[in-house]
């Protein structure tokens, strides 16, 4: 089996319970990949939206269905993804939560969030079932602060520049 | 416990001292169940004091909504106390700063109930 | 893809680095399923152990090699399996770490620690390649104090109990 | 930084205090090198001060062995104060109490390179 030595996956039951478990391990994630306490917070919402998503609109909360979160930590960037295994859906046709008719919905602004929070967001639907979402957050570099762990391209440059 | 209410009345008003955070499962639930035993209780002038929150989802932020709706159908209000930074970027994000009535000080909230 | 209820997997890049991820997860989920202090603790120095042994003498550091754990919570105890992708091992013709000619060796007393902390450990080989060892610890249930998370026959027994 | 090392001079005798964790990677690594610099530059009188440390695994347990037997090595000894609780247990467990000279207070540690 090969890997990417810069890829940590994550697979839970369709808990609630464990979501916390899966944001805590996100700010540690983010934390060692080097991002600032602002990105750590809206990193944190983005999952957490994604997975609560994935528990209850994806996989209807059925516990034998699993959720994967993958987390690949880029020298420029942390990108998560979040699978399902449900029936998926079609984001483009969600009612606007910024509509006046909807500004009092109780429920639909998760994917607002996750947009707000990250640098970009996408959806498709996995080639055996389920959704994937794909979000993306860009670390802003700071000089003389690089992260511990990053992809081989950042790696390389290392060995070369130092 | 993920969020913790304590409650104070003052007059006709009730302060809900939220300490915690309002997410998806117990923390919304919890909150759903405060306003909802105050509303049958009769009790519809409530502020939610929000100093002591430290983390608030789309959940939450959707239980503020649905509490701010289900107050104003009794006739009541529930109005919001020292909004936690985060708390307000979010509401501001979804538009919602203009849906409730915020304050940053007790005892204007708490006037606010006698115009 | 069935999945069960009580599952929780990570799966990491062989890095040193990643292994406080592993180790802070461990703590947050042995936490949630009702152990005390000291039983996190001892399972976090297995889970280090064990998930080093895979990154250094499994994988041997390639990190393009994962490391597979697996969490199952379940009613009466927590199991912990860490998987690797090396060449495996024969637990049983290992020096013993307390034999006097051994006592200053600077290595050699993982497993032995892993053996101490947990309740049950059993090393097999993976049909697929590399090697697993499963890890057992038992919860000592206090009286009021049941975990919010466990598998299907204790949330039955809830269920009928209350 | 995993592990913090300072250093206190006390005549001849060195004491390295400790306050983190000496862990698989760079808190092994960390003491490994702070012990290795003593040595070459001839102080080989040591005492590990483990008041502060919190987290010890076998990788930093085999650590303190090692430099143990490179401090021997040398005619000096390295010696161990303030021995947290789980780092005892690790110890004993793997029977290396007897190996160490541990001390509960610094004076007595100091004193115990006169003899
Ligand atoms: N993983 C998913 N699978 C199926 N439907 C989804 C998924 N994620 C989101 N949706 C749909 O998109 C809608 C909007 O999601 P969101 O903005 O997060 O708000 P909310 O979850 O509060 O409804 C959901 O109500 C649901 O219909
Ligand atoms: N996952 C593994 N794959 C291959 N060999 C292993 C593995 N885990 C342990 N071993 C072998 O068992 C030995 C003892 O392991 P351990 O008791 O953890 O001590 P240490 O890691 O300090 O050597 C190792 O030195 C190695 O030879």
């Amino acid at each position: 089996m090969t890997f990417a030595e810069n890829l940590i996956q994550l697979r839970i039951a369709s808990q609630l319970e464990f979501i916390d478990l899966v944001t805590s391990l996100t700010d540690n994630l983010s934390a060692l990949a080097g991002f600032d306490e602002d990105s750590v917070y809206s990193i944190n919402m983005a999952v957490r939206e994604s997975v609560a998503n994935a528990v209850e609109h994806g996989n209807r909360y059925d516990p034998n269905k699993p959720v994967e979160i993958t987390f690949m930590i880029g020298s420029a960037n942390l990108s998560v993804s979040v699978r399902d295994h449900g029936e998926g859906f079609d984001p483009t046709s969600l009612p606007d939560p910024l509509d006046p008719s909807n500004l009092l919905n109780p429920a639909g602004r998760g994917i607002l969030y996750m947009r707000s929070f990250m640098d970009n967001i996408e959806y498709e639907r996995h080639p055996e079932g389920g959704m994937v979402v794909t979000m993306l957050k860009t670390r802003l570099e700071i000089s003389g602060q690089t992260p511990t762990v990053a992809d081989g391209g950042e790696k390389r440059q290392d060995a070369v520049g130092n | 416990m993920q969020l913790e209410i304590s409650e104070r009345r003052i007059g006709e008003v009730v302060i809900l001292d939220l300490v915690g955070r309002i997410t998806i499962g117990d923390g919304s639930l919890h909150l759903h169940d405060a306003v909802g035993r105050l509303l049958d209780e009769g009790r519809n002038r409530l502020v939610l004091n929000l100093a002591g929150v430290t983390y608030v989802d789309s959940s939450g932020i959707g239980e503020l909504v649905s509490r701010h709706t289900t107050t104003r159908n009794t006739g009541g209000r529930l109005k919001l106390l020292n909004l936690p930074k985060k708390v307000r970027d979010l509401l501001q994000i979804t538009k919602l700063l203009a849906i409730f009535e915020t304050f940053d000080d007790e005892a204007s909230a708490i006037a606010s109930f006698e115009s």
